[in-house]
Parts: structure tokens; C-alpha cells; sequence
């Protein structure tokens, strides 16, 4: 006999509000059903009402674990548009924010994959040394996560020589750390057994659904925009790809892990090439007419930013695709045939990032219609 | 044999990474963005920082000098990069709860 | 792949090309000819799209299929007038793109023909039939910024009670941009008179 | 006269020594114990030992909610049936002398029993609670209840078997008075039922009808307000029973020392005894992930059945 089990929106293993409708017969998955939109603040329609300056920070605020590669990738498409180019120092220190960013976001990915297999003891000890990273983003750039690195034509932080010798003291650790949680989630009994040949997507899968990033890299797919379509100073700094067999969800934390320690060379690298020269040069406020398409590599995979203008102040639209939304036809396929008790760590293996809902909605249990409450009809029931 | 067991007793033994909030604070480094505060008197009120704060929450008040809104303050610190007398600065306050929404000003 | 080679695979389905970049190159194409643009594309072994882009432009939407050819990004531009907006579905080709097409059909009200699955993805269930949020002209957000010079309006937008109801209400009597700061000026003015 | 004292001293017994209010303040502290010494080992502080106090203490503040569509009276008596099981097992366990409060002829296979009505509680909890989480949470603990029953049984009557076939605590504990504890003439039955022990008491390696990520709180999700009080408190007690129950078995049980001229009561060695037990079991908890319940059976029915068995077959044939 089969039943539904709803998984969501609010849903202790997922962080953020999406909703999957299984039709599960005893613990295997039959059916798999979801429902976005959870999460759709109307950025797009947003984009349009703001200044171009104002449009790069609601553009920061999209995600709250990658919030500067969002940033980078807004800016850049809007100095395309502007035809202005950023300073060659000012493209390093993109690389370098872009990369700090890699690693605290993928060493989050592993403390949540801990988490959703029970193990909260490696979900602790990986988010203790995330720490030291977001302590570095904080002395450069002010502030932990939104960082208000980048405007229209440059940067606004810098990497001084008092700095370096933290940076480097953070990344050794960060190395033997990155090593050794390598070494854990391969070889941990229990973590082997509940992580491998869970969730498999092949590669032939995954190139049919054109997923991307990690989740792409596991299945074998070596495709990464950091070396294929180059942006901020990736030109200047060779990326070695790093990819893993199997498509499971142990191939995703090798790739995710190994990562990590290509950013840190990659960071090593751009620390010390750091050429001198002005952070920024100025950009005219109003942005003459046409489009600019730009991507870049997410921690999550291919983040596609695009901008139409009239000549004004204000773009006249803006287009986001974030990774998750390319991976959620990959997480459909492999959920099929899973148990129960594979969802949270099969949904964690793509790493979801969703944003945030406009209203509360209530899910009809048995006509399963959504019906949305505004504000005032909220105030009510509250009343009543 | 788990892999984690040296790795946990060392940590039973050594002093946790915590901090006991509010007992111990933690400093924030040197150019933390904290909340904006004013200088009045250097301050020329020619409203540069309320043109260019990105969600318009400084208004100039009567005297012509900048009230920022902590609600809707972002804490990106263009106004003080836009200020051509450098009157406004970052102060490294965190803790900017409050109960009544008036009173998250910053004059 | 650079953006020549990828301009001569697609050579004889495009009207005009323009190479931005070695990285970068945009092909205009018409409604008839795109999903042969497409077929040939996959058939080289291009599976990556990336996603599909729509643009309202008053008259006609723009519709850019964005597709990774192993690093350059080329854009498809499809224009369709927006009488009879369809357009026909090429997830039998991507079939990556269905979710990209459910949006479309959210925010554009782009019918796309023959879609396997056509549910709402973004929008609530009991969101008013034919209203598409990124339309121009319709939740123009930007007419209420223009009757700024309409003081009370400020007023109303901090009041507690304003509502999307209100814009909601606008629509019932299908405002064009240039009647709805007239209306909204009556409104208000009713509003002080009771 | 002396019945009247009877009956007086076995209320005190009930009520308030190895009763109740003993089991009610060790065992909440055996939590703290546990989320401490865990806190400590993920490099953090964690929170004070008598938290658990505070818990249960809001949780009995809060309102007791019934769920509309769910088995009322069932539901609502779950929870005083686990508690009663539990107390009773306590009672029957040497806690402050070689002999228990109540003892009776074949106490151990009676404990073995009394120690799985909690489970079955917890189980009528899931059930009758109308929610998909609990039916699932039901079936998975339903089968894992099987799991480790199974080696738990074989290891206990090794213990029997050695002590040459007495079926009660009093008498096991009297055999390893005798000539030592039995942990080191049965090893591998003590590692069997060392392992069994998380599995029982639904602690990491083994709390998969608890599993918050997968189904937010199995079989308890509805309940909230004093009723998940009474689980708490009984699934504590049950932590505090289980270490009884195998320092009974393998250490020994409680035993009065002479230190330096003081006599320190039995008592003092059962806490220190049923301490390190639980700081065993929290290890094992904190460096290992949650398995997935066919792992679980096959792990328990494969690997910890076998060593328990092999110790049975030594011990029958020598």
C-alpha cells in the first residue's frame, strides 16, 4: 500500500523551504513530486525597479552561503554592459573573495551532509574550521558573509601586507584540516556505508539534464567555467578540474573536498601574483543601451547573470539562473528507487540553495491546492 | 575502528572553541562594519550620503545632519566611502537589538 | 569549441550572428527555424543548456536560448510577437529545459506548446488567472513611483493597509500606465473624502 | 507489627530509593553526563550537567496537546506505561547491595522483558498517532527491536550459563563476588552487550526510529507538553538501567569497599560502575554516523549474534 510522505517546506533536514511530495510504498520511493516557488521574492521584477548600484546589492543578498560570487557576477555582466573594465588588482582580489568563498561554502556542504547522516560530531569539527575562513573574509572584507566587496568598475577592499601572514597561517590549517576530512569520508565505516551508492546519477545522466558544478564533476562531466569560460583573473591562474567516478554521494564529498584544496592553491597563487595598481576606476551612473550575458562558477556550479538596458539608470531587466535551479532534474532521477532514509542526505548531495517565500501558504491535504493567505486575511485569522 | 576517536579525545581535553556569549565577547577586527555613527561637526550636510545609500536609510534631519535608519540600514558603509569630509565612520557595535523600532537610530 | 566553430555549426539556421568574444557570440533566429538551430547543436554533442531568458518588450517578447558549447556561451534570440505568444516546447531535444519553459509560462504567459509537464513552478496556485509578473504593463510598479509627485501616495504605501489588493484592484479595470496615476489620484481623493 | 513495617519500607523503597525519585535525579544527570562529556568532544562547552532538569521542567509547563485524529486513550497512556516498566526494572536491580529491592526467582529473564515494554511504548506512541512520520518511525523501531534482542538474549544467558545456570541478578552477582568480575572470563558476551546497548537505547550508531533528519521524531513527533516529559524522563531512566543491568552482569554489580579506613558504600561503586559504562556508550555515539535499519539488522543479526553466540557455545562446552 502506498502513501505520501510530504518532505517540506518546513523540514528539519532541509535548511531552506522546498517542498518534495513522495509516493513511497513501504520504505522505497516510488514517485517523486516537487513544488518550488517557496522562495520566489520577485528578484527579477526587482532588478527593474532599482539602480544599477542598488540592483548589485539586492544581487548580493540572493544567497546567503555565496552572496560574492553573486556579487562578481552581477558586476560583471554590468561593466560589460558599460563597457568599463575592472583594474587587473581589482580582478585578483575578485579571485581571491571568490575562492575564500569556495571553501567555507563547500566546508558548510560537508558539515550538512554530516548532519543529515546523523554524524554531528563531523558537523561540528567542519563547521569549527569554517570559522577560521569566515575570520579572514571578516578582516578583509568587514563582515562575515554580505560582503560589499565589489562596485561597478572595481573593488572596495584590499589585501595588505599586514594581512598576509594571517591568510597564509589560515590556509595551511586549512590544508591539513581539508586532508583529513578527506581521509574521513572515505574511509569512516559508518559514513561509507550510508554515503556510497547512494543516489547515483551517471554521467551520461548527467549531461542529458545538463546539471552543473559539483554534482556535474562527481558524475565524471569535466566542466568547470573557472577554466572553460574564464572571469575575474581565472585567465591569469591555471585551474586544475577536479573530478570523481561513481555519482554517488561519496563521489560528491570527494569532489567537494579535493576542491577545497584547489582553492587553496589557487589562493596561494593569486596572493602572491597580486599586482599592484588602482583598486577601481569609475563608471559612468547611466549605462548605455544593450545586454550582457555572464557566468561564472558558483560554489554550487554555473551561476548564468543576465542584464538589458535602455541607456537609463535602471536596467530595464535582469536575469538570474542560479546552479540548484539546473540540478533539481538531477536530484528527481536520482531520488527514484531510493529509501526514506536516503532523502535528506540524496536532496544535501546537489547542496540546494533556494531563497526565501513571499506569503504563508497552506497546503490543502487532500485537494493538495496551495492557497495563499496575505497579509490582511493573516491578521485576521490571528484575531479570530 | 572510527576515525574520528583521536581527533575527539583531543578535543575532551583542550579548551573548547566556544565562547560563553554574553560572559565573553569576541572582537571584531579593524575595519568591521559595524553600526554608522555621525561626526556632527564635520559633518558639511551636503546630503552625498543620502543620495547614495543604497535602501535610502539615511534622512538628513533638522539640522541638516544624517539619521541613520538602523532598520533598513544595510551596513555596506558607502556613505562612509561617499562622505567627502569623512564625518561618518564604522563603529564596530554589533549588538544592535532593540524592542521599540523608533529607537534603532543612529544620530 | 571557440564562438566560430559554434557559428558554423548552426550557419544556415541563423539570420545574422555577432561574436562579442572569443567566449561570447549572439544569433538571432526566427520561431520556424530555432528547433533546427537546436537539433543540430545536440547532435554535435552540445547538451549543456543553460537557460532560457524572456524579455517583454511592449510589442514582441525575446525569447534567448542560452547554450554552453564546452565553455562558449552562445544566446539564440527568438523574437515572438506578443498576439499569439507560443512557441513549442524543446524539451524533446533539451530535455533539461522543461523547468526553464514552466517559468516562461509563469512569468510570461508564453503558452509553450505540447509541454510535458505545464504545472505552475514559481507561482502560487490561486495566483489570478492571466497576470504574469514580468509583463510590462501589468504590476507596473515603476507608475506608482512616477504619481510620486502624487504626495499621498507615499502615505499610502507606508500605511499599514496597503495591499497588493490595491494594485489587484487596478487590474479589474485594466489600466494602461497613463490612466492609472488618474485613477489612483480619484482613489485617494475618495479615500480623504469618507 | 512487622507487616506494617513491610509494607512501610517497601513504599520507601519504591517511592523514593531505587524508586523513583533515585531514578528520576540519576537519570536526568546521566543525560547531562552525556551531552557534556559529548559537547567536550566536539571541542565546544555545551550545556550545564543539570539541563535536563530545565527541559523537563519546561516541557511539564507547557499544554498537553492531544492530536485531533488520534487514538486518544492510547495515546495519552503511552507514556505512563513506558514509565511504570521502567521503574519496576530499576526496583529489581542491585542497586545498593548485592540484593535488589524486590527480587524474585528468575528476575533476569523478567528485566529482559521489562526492559523492551518501554520499546513497545514508544511503538503504541508512534501508532497511535496518527502521523505518517510515526507509522514509519514504528516499523523501522519494530525491526530494530528484533535486531538486538536477539544477541541481547545469547549474551544474557551466557552470563547464566557461566554462573552456573542461576537465573537471578542476586545470584550472579554473589557468583562474580566469588571469583571475579565475569567481564574478564566472558569477553566477548560483555562486547555483544556493550554494543546492543546503543541499539537499545536508540542512541547514534542506532537511533534510526528517531532519525530527525529523515522522520523528524518517528513515533514521538506529536507528542509535546508533559507527555514527551514522561518519555524523556523514562528514556533517561532506561540509559540508567541498561548500565545497571550490565554492571550486574559483567562488573561485578555494586560492591562495598574499604578505602584507606572508610567504608564507602555499595552505592558510590554502582554510580562509578554505570558512569563509565555511559561514557562508553557516548563515545561510541559521537564518532559514528546513523546506519541505515537493514544495516542495522545485519549487523547486529551477522556480526554482534555470532560473538555472542561463539561465547555461549565456549561457555556450554567447557
Amino acid at each position: 500500500m502506498s502513501f505520501v510522505v510530504p518532505v517540506g517546506p518546513q523540514h528539519p533536514a532541509l535548511e531552506e523551504p522546498e517542498h518534495f511530495r513522495f509516493t513511497v510504498e513501504g520504505e522505497e520511493i516510488v514517485d517523486v513530486d516537487f513544488r518550488l516557488g517557496y522562495m520566489h521574492r520577485g528578484i527579477e521584477k526587482a532588478f527593474e525597479e532599482k539602480s544599477f548600484p542598488r540592483a548589485l546589492y539586492l544581487a548580493e543578498r540572493i544567497c546567503g552561503i555565496c552572496s560574492g560570487i553573486h556579487s562578481i557576477a552581477c558586476v560583471e555582466a554590468v561593466e560589460e554592459l558599460a563597457g568599463v573594465e575592472a583594474p587587473r588588482r581589482a580582478r585578483f582580489l575578485r579571485t581571491v573573495l571568490a575562492e575564500l568563498e569556495r571553501v567555507h561554502s563547500h566546508l558548510l556542504w560537508a558539515g550538512i551532509a554530516a548532519h543529515e547522516i546523523g554524524f554531528m560530531t563531523l558537523f561540528h569539527l567542519t563547521w569549527r574550521d569554517r570559522e577560521h575562513v569566515l575570520d579572514v573574509l571578516e578582516m578583509l572584507t568587514g563582515n562575515r558573509v554580505n560582503y560589499a566587496a565589489n562596485k561597478i568598475g572595481g573593488v572596495r577592499f584590499d589585501v595588505e601586507p599586514k594581512h598576509l601572514g594571517k591568510i597564509s597561517n589560515v590556509l595551511d590549517d586549512l590544508e591539513e584540516d581539508a586532508l583529513r576530512y578527506m581521509d574521513v569520508f572515505t574511509s569512516d565505516r559508518t559514513i561509507t556505508a550510508r554515503c556510497e551508492g547512494e543516489g547515483v546519477l551517471s554521467k551520461g545522466e548527467a549531461l542529458r539534464l545538463a546539471t552543473v558544478g559539483p554534482t556535474a564533476r562527481a558524475s565524471g562531466v569535466d566542466e568547470d567555467m573557472r577554466r572553460d569560460d574564464p572571469f575575474a583573473a581565472y585567465g591569469e591562474i591555471d585551474v586544475d578540474v577536479k573530478t570523481a567516478e561513481g555519482g554517488d554521494v561519496l563521489a560528491n564529498a570527494e569532489v567537494r573536498l579535493s576542491e577545497i584544496l584547489e582553492s587553496i592553491n589557487i589562493l596561494r597563487n593569486a596572493v602572491e601574483q597580486l599586482p599592484e595598481g588602482p583598486l577601481s576606476v569609475d563608471a559612468p551612473k547611466k549605462i548605455p543601451e544593450g545586454q550582457a550575458t555572464n557566468r561564472v562558477e558558483a560554489p554550487r556550479g554555473e551561476l548564468l547573470y543576465h542584464f538589458k538596458s535602455d541607456g537609463g539608470e535602471k536596467p530595464s531587466r535582469g536575469k538570474v539562473r542560479t546552479p540548484t535551479m539546473a540540478n533539481i532534474p538531477a536530484i528527481i532521477e536520482k531520488l527514484k528507487g531510493e529509501t526514506i532514509a536516503e532523502i535528506p542526505i540524496v536532496v544535501a548531495s546537489i547542496d540546494p540553495c533556494f531563497c526565501c517565500t513571499e506569503r504563508v501558504q497552506i497546503v490543502d491535504k487532500n485537494t493538495g491546492k496551495t492557497q495563499t493567505l496575505t497579509k490582511k486575511e493573516l491578521r485576521e485569522m490571528r484575531e479570530e | 575502528m572510527p576515525k574520528l576517536i583521536p581527533d575527539v579525545l583531543k578535543n575532551l581535553f583542550s579548551k573548547p572553541f566556544t565562547l560563553k556569549y554574553p560572559f565573553e565577547k569576541r572582537e571584531p577586527p579593524e575595519n568591521f562594519r559595524g553600526k554608522p555613527k555621525v561626526d556632527r561637526e564635520k559633518c558639511v550636510s551636503c546630503g552625498l550620503c543620502e543620495r547614495i545609500c543604497p535602501p535610502g536609510a539615511i534622512t538628513l534631519d533638522d539640522e541638516e545632519k544624517p539619521v541613520f535608519d538602523l532598520g533598513i540600514c544595510i551596513y555596506c558603509a558607502e556613505c562612509v566611502d561617499a562622505c567627502p569630509v569623512e564625518a561618518i565612520e564604522k563603529t564596530k557595535e554589533y549588538e544592535l537589538g532593540v524592542y521599540d523600532r523608533s529607537k534603532a537610530i543612529s544620530k | 569549441m571557440n564562438s566560430e566553430e559554434v557559428i558554423d555549426v548552426i550557419q544556415d539556421y541563423i539570420d545574422d550572428e555577432e561574436i562579442l568574444s572569443e567566449k561570447k557570440v549572439i544569433a538571432t533566429t526566427d520561431r520556424e527555424r530555432y528547433r533546427d538551430a537546436l537539433q543540430t547543436l545536440w547532435d554535435k554533442g552540445i547538451q549543456h543548456i543553460t537557460t532560457i531568458t524572456a524579455t517583454d518588450f511592449g510589442e514582441e517578447t525575446e525569447i534567448i536560448y542560452h547554450i554552453s558549447c564546452d565553455g562558449t556561451l552562445l544566446d539564440l534570440v527568438v523574437s515572438v510577437p506578443n498576439e499569439d505568444l507560443e512557441i513549442s516546447t524543446i524539451t524533446d531535444i533539451y530535455p533539461a529545459a522543461i523547468l526553464y519553459e514552466r517559468e516562461l509560462m509563469d512569468l510570461f504567459g508564453i503558452d509553450v506548446l505540447d509541454h510535458p509537464d505545464p504545472r505552475t513552478l514559481v507561482l502560487p496556485d490561486d495566483w489570478p488567472e492571466y497576470k504574469y509578473p514580468l509583463k510590462k504593463g501589468q504590476y507596473d510598479y515603476q507608475a506608482i513611483a512616477e504619481a510620486e509627485n502624487v504626495s499621498d501616495v507615499k502615505e499610502i504605501a507606508e500605511d499599514d493597509d496597503f495591499d497588493p489588493e490595491l494594485m489587484l484592484e487596478a487590474e479589474k479595470e485594466n489600466k494602461d500606465r497613463k490612466s492609472l496615476i488618474e485613477w489612483l489620484e480619484t482613489r485617494i481623493g475618495k479615500e480623504e473624502g469618507d | 507489627m512487622v507487616l506494617w513495617a513491610e509494607v512501610l519500607t517497601s513504599i520507601v523503597k519504591f517511592l523514593i530509593f531505587p524508586g523513583i525519585v533515585f531514578s528520576f535525579v540519576v537519570g536526568l544527570f546521566f543525560e547531562g553526563i552525556d551531552r557534556k562529556i559529548s559537547a567536550h568532544m566536539q571541542h565546544r562547552i555545551g550545556p550545564p550537567i543539570w539541563q535536563p532538569f530545565l527541559d523537563v521542567g519546561k516541557l511539564f509547563t507547557k499544554e498537553d496537546i492531544t492530536p485531533s485524529n488520534a487514538e486518544g486513550w492510547l495515546f495519552n497512556f503511552a507514556p505512563y506505561l513506558g514509565f511504570g516498566a521502567i521503574i519496576t526494572v530499576m526496583l529489581m536491580l542491585p542497586v545498593y547491595a548485592a540484593q535488589p529491592a524486590f527480587s524474585a526467582a528468575a528476575d533476569l529473564i523478567v528485566i529482559i522483558y521489562l526492559l523492551n515494554i518501554p520499546a513497545l511504548a514508544i511503538m503504541l506512541a508512534g501508532v497511535s498517532s496518527s502521523s505518517s512520520f510515526g507509522t514509519v518511525g514504528t516499523e523501522r523501531y519494530v525491526v530494530q527491536l528484533f535486531a538486538f534482542e536477539l544477541p541481547f538474549i545469547i549474551a544474557s544467558l551466557t552470563v547464566a550459563a557461566q554462573a552456573n545456570w542461576t537465573l537471578s541478578l542476586e545470584g550472579i552477582v554473589a557468583y562474580q563476588q566469588a571469583n571475579g568480575w565475569l567481564l574478564w572470563e566472558l569477553p566477548l558476551a560483555a562486547a555483544a552487550i556493550l554494543l546492543v546497548a546503543p541499539g537499545k537505547l536508540l542512541k547514534t550508531p542506532f537511533d534510526i526510529p528517531e532519525a530527525e533528519t529523515e522522520i523528524v521524531y518517528g513515533p514521538l513527533t506529536e507528542y509535546s507538553g508533559p507527555k514527551l516529559a514522561v518519555f524523556n524522563v523514562m528514556e533517561n531512566i532506561k540509559i540508567l538501567a541498561v548500565a545497571g543491568f550490565i554492571t550486574a552482569l559483567f562488573l561485578g554489580g555494586p560492591t562495598a569497599h574499604v578505602i584507606a579506613g572508610v567504608q564507602i558504600p555499595a552505592i558510590v561503586d554502582f554510580l562509578i560502575k554505570t558512569i563509565a559504562i555511559l561514557i562508553l556508550i557516548t563515545l561510541i555515539r559521537t564518532v559514528t554516523a546513523r546506519l541505515r535499519i537493514h544495516q542495522a539488522l545485519k549487523f547486529y543479526w551477522g556480526f554482534v549474534a555470532i560473538i555472542a553466540l561463539i561465547n555461549l557455545v565456549y561457555v556450554m562446552v567447557i
